[in-house]
C-alpha cells in the first residue's frame, strides 16, 4: 500500500502551489477587467498541442537508435546463464559453452619453468579464474575471459562493459581488472495513472534492478608449468 | 390573453419587503412603462418575471407558466439592464453570434445594421466600452432578439441624448414591423410617454395605479390660484400635490373628476387649470409626503 | 396568443455546450501555463538510483510526467470552481437556460475540458523527452515497458482524464456551496485540511487516506473506472441539487 | 405639424384634429384610405395605440368607416362634417375664451365687437 505519509508533503506544495495558481488564473480569467482573448488563448492552446504532437512524432526517432540495441535481458535468463557458466567451467566442460560467451583471447609463447601470478587490486578482483593443464608441454599459455550478459532493469547492457587486462612481462602475468564503464541514462516512467494498472513500479518507486554477469578466466598452461600466484586470489584447477 | 399575470406577488430580502403583494396583469403585444422611484420594486419584478429570482409568495404566471427555473419562459424572453453580465472573453461580433444561436426569432440584419449604425468595433470587447455604449450594445441585443416579451430595465443609463431618441424610435420602428410585448422600467417617463400604451405606476413595492399612458394625462389636473379659492374648490376633493407660490397663491394637484361646467365654472372664479404630465403626476403620487421636498424645508 | 418558441431541454444544453466552448476558451490557456509549469518542473527528474561494481558503474536517472498529470488534476479542480463563480454563472443567465441546462452544460463542459487535458498530458511526457534530449544528449530509455504502446496510450487518456473530472466533481460541489453560502469558503478548506493534519497527527488518517487509496490505488481498470464514475455522478448530482435553490443575484 | 408633446392636450386629440385639417385641405378624398395608426405611429414617433385612438374618434364621429382588415376609409360627408364641427365646437370654444380674456381685461361688449371689425378689415385691405 503507498504510504500516504510520503503522499502529504507533495500534497502540502501542490496546495501551495494550487494557490497560487487559482490566484493567477483568477486574476487572468475571471477578472472583468481585460482578460485573455478567446482567439488569442484558441491560438495558445493550437500551438501547444501541436508542439505535443510533433514531439510525440520525433520521440521514436531520437531514442529509438539507443533503445534499440538495448535488448531484453530478463534476471532469471542471464542469472541461470552465470551458472552454467561456471559449473561447466568448474568440470572442465568449458567448451559446451556457447562460444559468443568469449570475450577475449590471448595466446602467449612461455617456456619458462615458473609463472608468476598476479592480481591488480585483490579485495574487488570480480573474475574468477580456472586453470587447466595440459596433457602435454607445448610452451604455449592460452587464456580464454568468458563473460555472461549484465543487465540494468532487465535491459542487456552487456556491450558496455570492458573485457579485463592481461600482461606478460617476464615470468610475471599480471591480471587487471576490466577498465570501470560508466553508464548513465535516464528512464522514463509512464504517468501513474497508467503504470496504476501496468503494475510498473508506480508513484515514488524508483529502484532500479541491475545484475552483472558472471565472469571467468580460463588459463591452459603446459603440464609440468610451476604456477604460484603472488597476491590472495582464488585460483581452482581443473581436472 | 395576458402574457403576465400576478396576484398578491411579495418578495423579501430578509426583512424588507421588495415587492410587497403586488397584483396586477399586462396584455400581449404592448408596450408598458414600469415607473417607480428606487427601490420601490422594479428590478426586483423584473428579475422575478425573468426567472431569475423566486417569489417569496403570492402567484406570478408568465406565458401562463411559473417563470422560476422554467427554460420555455427563459427562451421567450431577453433581460437587458445594465449590469448585464456578457462573456468577457467574446468580443463584439462574437457575442452576436453566440445571441443568434440562442434566440429563435433573431434578426441578424438588424443587429448588424444597429451595430454599424452605432459604429461598433467587432473586435472590441465588452467591458472596455464605456457606460453608454455598453447600454448601447445592450440595447441591440434586445431589439434584435425579438422575444415575445423583451424587458427593458433603465435601457438608456449613460446614453446621451441623440443615442437615446436613435433607441426609442429604432424601438418603436422595430415593434411595428415586428409586434411582441415590451417592459420599460425608466426614470426618464417624459421621454418614453408617448411611445408606452400602459403605465405601471409601482410604489413601495405594491402597484399603485395601472393605466393607459393617455389616460394617466387625464387622471388628474392642475389648479393655480390664490389659496382661499383653491381650498373651497378642493375642500373633499384628495388632494395630490400641494405648492403655495408666492405670497397667497398656491398649486395644487387632484383628480380630475370634474364636469365640463364645473371647470368653466372653476376658471371664471379665477382659477388656472392645468393638465399634469405622466412624469409630474407619477413624481407626485410616488412622493412621500404631498408637498413632496418642499416639506422638508417648510416643515417650520 | 404570439407564437412561442417551444424549447427542448437538450436543444438549449447543446447551445450553452458550444457557447462555453467559444466563451470559455480561455480555461485551455491556462491549462498550457500549468502544464508547461509541471514540465518545467519536472525536468530535474523525479528519483535517481545509482549502483557501482569495479567493471561499471550505473546511474540510473528516473523522469516521469506524474507532476504534469497532477497539475492536469489541480487545473480540472481550479477550473470547476471557477465556472461556477457569479460572473460565469451569470454569463449563462443573460442568455436562455434554466439551472438544469446550466449544470449539465457546465459538466458537458467539464468533460470536454478533462478529456482534453486527459489527451495533453499523456502526450506530455514526449515533449519532456524532446526537451531532455535537446539539453544533455544522455542515453534515453523509455520506460520498462514498450512505451508508445497503443493500448496503454488509449488507457492513459481514459484514466487520466477520468481523474481530472473527478477533480472537476469536487471542484465543482465546492464552488456551487460556495455560491450558496460565503461561509463554505473557508468551511472547504478548514474540513479538508483538518481531516489531513488531524489524521497526521493521529497516526489514523483512515477518511483521507481511505478516499485517496480508494482511487489512488486500486489496480483494476474496470473497478477504477466503475468507482470514478459512480464518484463523479454523486458528486455532480448534489452539486445539482444544491444548485436548484440559487438565485441569480448581481 | 409636429405635436406639442408638453401634455398640454393629450395626443390623440391632437392627431385626430391633424387628420381632420388633411381631410379639410384636400389631401384625402372620399373613400381613400387615410394613414393606418402604424404609419401615425412612424409619423409623430408615438405608440400605435395611441394613433389609433385618434383613429377611433373620427370614426366614431363617422368621418372616418372601418373596412375589415383594409383599414380606415374617408366618408363621403367628411369634409362638411367637420367644417361644421369645427363650426360650432371649437370656434365656439375660442369665442368663450375671448370673452372671458375680455371680461379680465375689462374690456366691453362693444369695443371687443369692433376689434373684430377691424381685425375683419385688416384683413380686407391688404
Amino acid at each position: 500500500m503507498m504510504n500516504i505519509g510520503s503522499l502529504l508533503p507533495i500534497l502540502f506544495m501542490l496546495v501551495i502551489i494550487s494557490i497560487f495558481t487559482a490566484k493567477g488564473i483568477r486574476r487572468t480569467v475571471n477578472n472583468k477587467g481585460k482578460s485573455v482573448s478567446s482567439s488569442w488563448a484558441r491560438r495558445i492552446f493550437g500551438g501547444y498541442l501541436s508542439l505535443l504532437l510533433i514531439c510525440t512524432i520525433v520521440v521514436p526517432f531520437i531514442s529509438g537508435k539507443d533503445m534499440a540495441d538495448l535488448k531484453k535481458a530478463p534476471i532469471d535468463a542471464i542469472e541461470k546463464e552465470g551458472t552454467t557458466l561456471f559449473d561447466a567451467a568448474a568440470a572442465g566442460k568449458i567448451t559446451t559453452i556457447d562460444r559468443n560467451f568469449i570475450e577475449k583471447k590471448w595466446d602467449f609463447e612461455y617456456r619458462e619453468p615458473k609463472l608468476n601470478l598476479s592480481v591488480g587490486t585483490e579485495e574487488f578482483f570480480a573474475t574468477q579464474i580456472f586453470v587447466e593443464r595440459k596433457k602435454t608441454n607445448d610452451d604455449k599459455i592460452e587464456a580464454v575471459y568468458y563473460r555472461t550478459r549484465s543487465s540494468v532493469n532487465d535491459m542487456d547492457i552487456s556491450v558496455v562493459i570492458n573485457p579485463i587486462r592481461l600482461t606478460l612481462a617476464g615470468d610475471l602475468l599480471t591480471i587487471n581488472n576490466s577498465k570501470k564503464a560508466k553508464l548513465n541514462f535516464s528512464i522514463f516512467n509512464q504517468i501513474f495513472p497508467v503504470t496504476q494498472f501496468t503494475g510498473e513500479p508506480s508513484l515514488f518507486q524508483h529502484q532500479s534492478s541491475f545484475y552483472e554477469g558472471q565472469s571467468i578466466l580460463y588459463l591452459r598452461i603446459p603440464k609440468d608449468l610451476e604456477l604460484n600466484s603472488k597476491s590472495e586470489v582464488n585460483i581452482q584447477f581443473v581436472e | 390573453m395576458s402574457v403576465i399575470t400576478c396576484n398578491g406577488l411579495t418578495k423579501k430580502y430578509g426583512r424588507n419587503k421588495a415587492l410587497n403583494n403586488l397584483s396586477f396583469s399586462i396584455e400581449e403585444n404592448k408596450i408598458t412603462g414600469l415607473i417607480g422611484r428606487n427601490g420601490s420594486g422594479k428590478t426586483t419584478l423584473l428579475k422575478i418575471i425573468a426567472g431569475h429570482l423566486k417569489e417569496t409568495s403570492g402567484e406570478i404566471k408568465v406565458f401562463s407558466e411559473k417563470p422560476y427555473n422554467n427554460l420555455m419562459v427563459s427562451a421567450n424572453i431577453i433581460f437587458i439592464h445594465d449590469q448585464m453580465n456578457l462573456p468577457a472573453a467574446l468580443n463584439l461580433k462574437e457575442i452576436l453570434v453566440v445571441a443568434a444561436n440562442f434566440y429563435e426569432n433573431w434578426n441578424s440584419e438588424l443587429a448588424n445594421r444597429l451595430f454599424d449604425y452605432f459604429s461598433f468595433n467587432p473586435s472590441h470587447y465588452y467591458q472596455d466600452l464605456s457606460k453608454g455604449m455598453k447600454s448601447t450594445f445592450n440595447s441591440i441585443l434586445g431589439l434584435s432578439a425579438r422575444c415575445p416579451l423583451t424587458l427593458f430595465d433603465e435601457p438608456t443609463t449613460g446614453m446621451d441624448a441623440g443615442v437615446r431618441h436613435d433607441f426609442y424610435r429604432a424601438m418603436l420602428k422595430d415593434y411595428i414591423s415586428y409586434p411582441r410585448s415590451i417592459i420599460i422600467s425608466s426614470h426618464h417617463l417624459n421621454e418614453v410617454e408617448d411611445l408606452l400604451e400602459d403605465i405601471l405606476l409601482i410604489k413601495e413595492g405594491k402597484e399603485h395605479l395601472h393605466l393607459p399612458s393617455e389616460d394617466f394625462k387625464e387622471w388628474s389636473i392642475g389648479m393655480q390660484g390664490k389659496t382661499a379659492i383653491i381650498n373651497e374648490w378642493t375642500v373633499d376633493k384628495e388632494i395630490i400635490h400641494t405648492r403655495s407660490i408666492g405670497l397667497d397663491q398656491s398649486y395644487v394637484v387632484v383628480r380630475n373628476q370634474f364636469s365640463e361646467q364645473e371647470v368653466q365654472r372653476a376658471r371664471i372664479a379665477g382659477i388656472e387649470l392645468s393638465p399634469v404630465s405622466a412624469s409630474d403626476l407619477c413624481v407626485y403620487l410616488t412622493s412621500k409626503t404631498e408637498g413632496g421636498i418642499d416639506d422638508v424645508f417648510n416643515h417650520g | 396568443m404570439m407564437s412561442l418558441t417551444t424549447v427542448s431541454l437538450t436543444s438549449i444544453v447543446k447551445k450553452q455546450y458550444s457557447y462555453k466552448l467559444k466563451a470559455y476558451v480561455q480555461v485551455f490557456w491556462n491549462l498550457v501555463f500549468l502544464q508547461l509549469l509541471a514540465i518545467l518542473f519536472s525536468l530535474n527528474g523525479v528519483g535517481m538510483s545509482g549502483s557501482s561494481s569495479e567493471t561499471l558503474e550505473v546511474e540510473v536517472h528516473y523522469y516521469s510526467a506524474d507532476l504534469v498529470a497532477f497539475f492536469t488534476m489541480l487545473w480540472g479542480f481550479i477550473i470547476a470552481i471557477i465556472i461556477t463563480t457569479k460572473a460565469y454563472r451569470n454569463d449563462d443567465f443573460t442568455f436562455v437556460t434554466n439551472r438544469l441546462s446550466h449544470n449539465l452544460s457546465n459538466i458537458l463542459f467539464l468533460l470536454t475540458a478533462s478529456i482534453i487535458g486527459g489527451l495533453t498530458a499523456m502526450l506530455s511526457p514526449n515533449l519532456l523527452k524532446v526537451i531532455m534530449y535537446i539539453f544533455d544528449r544522455q542515453l534515453m530509455v523509455a520506460s520498462t515497458s514498450a512505451a508508445g504502446s497503443l493500448n496503454e496510450f488509449i488507457i492513459g487518456i481514459c484514466t487520466t482524464s477520468l481523474y481530472i473530472f473527478l477533480f472537476c466533481a469536487l471542484g465543482y460541489l465546492i464552488g456551487t456551496l460556495v455560491q450558496i453560502h460565503k461561509v463554505f469558503v473557508v468551511l472547504v478548506p478548514a474540513l479538508f485540511f483538518g481531516a489531513l493534519f488531524l489524521g497526521g497527527v493521529s497516526g489514523n488518517t483512515r477518511i483521507v487516506s481511505n478516499f485517496f487509496g480508494f482511487i489512488f490505488t486500486e489496480s483494476s481498470i474496470l473497478l477504477f473506472m466503475t468507482k470514478i464514475i459512480i464518484s463523479c455522478t454523486l458528486v455532480f448530482a448534489s452539486a445539482l441539487v444544491l444548485s436548484t435553490r440559487l438565485e441569480v443575484k448581481q | 405639424m409636429n405635436l406639442n408633446l408638453d401634455g398640454t392636450k393629450p395626443i390623440y386629440l391632437q392627431i385626430s384634429e391633424w387628420l381632420e385639417r388633411e381631410i379639410l385641405n384636400g389631401n384625402f378624398e372620399s373613400d381613400q384610405k387615410i394613414y393606418s395608426q402604424y404609419q401615425l405611429a412612424e409619423i409623430f414617433n408615438i405608440n400605435p395605440a395611441t394613433a389609433a385612438k385618434g383613429l377611433n374618434i373620427l370614426a366614431d364621429e363617422n368621418i372616418l368607416y372601418k373596412k375589415r382588415g383594409l383599414g380606415m376609409f374617408v366618408t363621403s360627408a367628411a369634409k362638411e362634417m367637420i367644417l361644421t364641427k369645427r363650426k360650432n365646437e371649437t370656434l365656439k370654444k375660442l369665442v368663450q375664451e375671448i370673452v372671458l380674456e375680455a371680461e379680465r381685461l375689462s374690456v366691453s361688449k362693444g369695443e371687443l365687437i369692433e376689434m373684430i371689425k377691424a381685425a375683419d378689415l385688416g384683413g380686407e385691405e391688404k
